[in-house]
């Protein structure tokens, strides 16, 4: 049974029609890469998918039964990276990190992130706040929540790659590749071309004035 | 002394509440004041001692990488 | 001639001279003002008129004296730093306006107490004590104004010019207070003025605005020191000095 | 649960550490209630009739500018989503986010009551009511304006807009609030008054976190 299912969705946003109609299925192990010009609504269609906004029509089922409804299954499965980054910027990467999982359930100690934030190359920058940071390194510290919630069969990611050097962009293309061939599901957008060697299913949405 | 016992003193010609009151105010405004001076440059200096253990793992860290190649 | 003004090792030679400077002043303040407070309190003689309240000018005429007279340094040195680029000035002026608040709301405090036995009431929009709150207001918006920038070199030019537009305000916020008060004057009794000063009553009060002006004096030298450190945090001369404080434990 | 716990802790250590821009209504608020008697003149008598409608006037329209950073931060760094997609309940978050705002921002105000009540010359009676006045009322501002807060989060002009969303629904705490400190100076019962703001308070207790919830999924598209 697919973890996510979108039958015939259509989405509207200041009154532009943005899709319509859409429908696909993302099975567990799965890399979906939606595609689509700039203004297509891709970003919107991840934020429909995550169930942070109403679609005009259609419905996301998650494991057969609509978002809506299992609101705390799918919340304790899902791990969304939009384009803000859910990361404050008076508190440091630390704090952000140990809030970000209390939030979501998961138990994590200091010195897992700091051993985390070691991986992400950020040492030396844990304790100070996060708007002393530069974009690509407050990414990094947005990154981190893959690492920790380990029970998650769901990430969308929306262009997850930008700003980020090469060295970041292997940390977190190796992430989703172990994360894909664990069983999770990854639906993303991206404004480069994938470099992650793994089967992927494309959705693209065409720009309709 | 002009006042012939401590009680009176304490008294202040009936306006004993006001006198130890604005005084009380003044000094213990001076000393808070003094304080916060003295703490916050305590702070500053345990800043730089943050500063200073930031840096050593840097440099532990670029380390570590350089001898066992490019951490991924 | 002008060498030692170079900007970089200005700010570490300051911090030099405060702490050269800073034993002295708060030792010889604190002992001033102790012994003035207990020649005022006790040995002083009473006021015919005030009975003991007066001793209260003890405390009340020093900060009062005190609170204009930092606010009046505090715009002398944002105008230094304004004018001539100077950035310690900047640094002395955020050191003087926390000093000047406080010594601002004690002169209030104190005033208001030493009204209470003649008007009856704890606050009385007395002219004097009118001025003194809006001074205070005064003070707290060039110390919000500093603390709204994130930028230092930015927050000092800012407070600095509202700290020169506030000292141009002061005499019209003095004046036109003094005559909104004689307008209502129905409602103040007496005026809050000192009492005559026969030379026993005069000597403590002039020991004891000394005291005050010498440890008010040395807080804000100490304060300078914290905004140089603050401004110079990741210097070398700074990071050795932490290291060394550390080592000793805290000489002050 | 827990969850709820530490949103309350990064709250409040947040507010701390922006404790500057904190002060800034509580200094309006003082800011605006000395003014009056520099306007009106300060003979006890006019001052003691205008200040009960005075300090309430000056406490909600500082209250509003305190409630302009309530989900302002969290909204543009993008926490808001991830407390909105965490599963745990928005209307728990948004009572507890509520909470943090009222004990950081508008219960200095009432610390700082009995100051102006001697700015403004209140009887010793006057000022026990306004006390209790603001401690069951000043929670209702706080409620109610996250509300429109959470509406308003969206767009970046919402200054001026919250005032005209909040201003008429605090018309009636208003009234009852100064009626009540009103009939305190006169010496009689001012427990209805106080009844009326208490069930308000109750009502919209019960009722501002779905809606604030509600507003914030709204403000998401």
């Amino acid at each position: 049974m697919s973890v996510l299912s979108v039958n015939n969705l259509s989405v509207v946003k200041r009154d532009r029609l943005l899709f319509s109609k859409v429908k696909f299925n993302v099975v567990a192990g799965s890399l979906t890469y939606l595609r689509g010009v700039n203004g297509a609504g891709k970003t919107s269609m991840l934020r429909v998918l995550a169930g942070l906004v109403e679609p005009e029509s259609g419905e996301v089922l998650f494991q057969g039964e609509k978002i809506q409804d299992c609101r705390n299954d799918y919340a304790l499965s899902l791990v969304y990276f939009g384009h803000k980054l859910g990361v404050n910027q008076t508190l440091t990467a630390v704090e952000n990190i140990l809030f970000w999982c209390d939030l979501h359930q998961v138990i994590a100690t200091t010195e897992q992130v700091y051993k985390i934030l070691a991986q992400l190359s950020l040492v030396g920058l844990e304790d100070i706040p996060v708007a002393n940071l530069s974009a690509g390194q407050q990414r990094r510290v947005a990154l981190a929540r893959f690492w920790f919630k380990k029970n998650a069969k769901l990430w969308i990611l929306d262009e997850p790659f930008t700003a980020l050097d090469v060295q970041g962009i292997a940390l977190l293309n190796q992430q989703i590749k172990t994360f894909l061939e664990k069983g999770g599901a990854v639906v993303m957008t991206s404004h480069q071309s994938l470099q992650i060697e793994y089967p992927t299913t494309e959705v693209t949405l065409e720009y309709n004035i | 002394m002009y006042f012939d016992g401590f009680q009176s003193f304490l008294d202040m010609g009936g306006y004993g509440l006001y006198v130890w009151l604005s005084f009380g105010v003044s000094f213990l405004s001076l000393a808070w004041l003094w304080l916060d001076s003295f703490f916050s440059k305590k702070a500053l200096f345990k800043n730089v001692h943050a500063e200073q253990a930031r840096l050593a793992r840097i440099k532990v860290a670029s380390e570590n990488s350089e001898n066992n190649g490019v951490q991924v | 001639m002008w060498k030692w003004l170079h900007p970089y090792a200005k700010t570490e030679r300051t911090y030099q001279l405060c702490q050269l400077l800073l034993p002295w002043f708060s030792v010889f303040g604190l002992f001033i003002i102790i012994l003035a407070t207990v020649w005022g309190l006790a040995f002083a003689p009473t006021d015919y008129q005030q009975s003991d309240a007066y001793r209260i000018i003890y405390v009340h005429v020093p900060t009062a004296v005190l609170s204009k007279s930092l606010y009046i340094a505090m715009a002398v040195a944002a105008f230094v730093g304004l004018v001539w680029q100077v950035k310690t000035s900047f640094m002395a002026m955020m050191a003087f306006a926390p000093v000047g608040a406080t010594v601002t709301f004690v002169s209030l405090v104190t005033g208001a107490a030493w009204g209470k036995p003649m008007w009856g009431t704890w606050w009385e929009w007395d002219a004097r004590l009118t001025s003194q709150l809006i001074l205070l207001f005064l003070f707290l918006g060039v110390i919000s104004l500093y603390k709204a920038f994130d930028d230092k070199q930015q927050a000092g030019k800012a407070a600095g010019v509202m700290a020169v537009v506030g000292i141009i305000n002061l005499p019209i916020i003095h004046y036109s207070v003094e005559w909104w008060n004689t307008l209502h004057q129905g409602a103040t009794i007496m005026k809050l003025d000192k009492p005559s000063m026969p030379p026993e009553m005069l000597w403590p009060l002039l020991l004891s605005i000394l005291g005050w002006i010498l440890v008010c004096g040395a807080i804000s030298m100490l304060r300078l020191q914290n905004e140089i450190l603050q401004r110079d945090l990741k210097r070398p001369w700074v990071v050795k000095l932490a290291l060394n404080e550390h080592v000793w434990g805290d000489k002050k | 649960m827990q969850a709820l716990v530490s949103l309350l802790k990064r709250d409040l250590s947040l507010a701390y550490r922006q404790r500057a821009e904190l002060m800034q209504p509580l200094l309006f608020f003082v800011l605006v209630i000395s003014l009056f008697p520099l306007g009106v003149g300060p003979e006890p008598k006019t001052l003691q009739l205008i200040g009960p409608g005075v300090i309430w006037v000056a406490a909600i329209l500082s209250s509003l500018l305190g409630l302009e950073r309530l989900f302002r931060d969290d909204f543009s760094d993008g926490s808001l989503e991830q407390l909105i997609l965490s599963g745990t309940s928005l209307s728990g978050a948004s009572l507890v986010k509520v909470f943090a705002h009222w004990v950081t921002s508008i219960f200095p105000l009432i610390i700082l009551s009995p100051l102006l009540a001697l700015f403004l010359h209140l009887t010793e009676p006057m000022y026990w009511a306004l006390l209790k006045t603001l401690l069951l009322g000043t929670p209702l501002l706080s409620l109610i304006g996250a509300i429109a807060v959470g509406l308003t989060v969206g767009l970046n002009k919402g200054g001026m807009l919250l005032a005209l969303l909040l201003l008429p629904v605090f018309v009636p705490l208003l009234i009852f609030a100064t009626s009540a400190v009103e009939a305190a100076s006169m010496g009689l019962q001012y427990n209805a008054q106080l009844a009326i703001i208490g069930a308000m308070l109750l009502f919209s207790l019960a009722l501002a976190p779905f809606a604030i919830a509600y507003a914030l999924r709204v403000s998401q598209n």
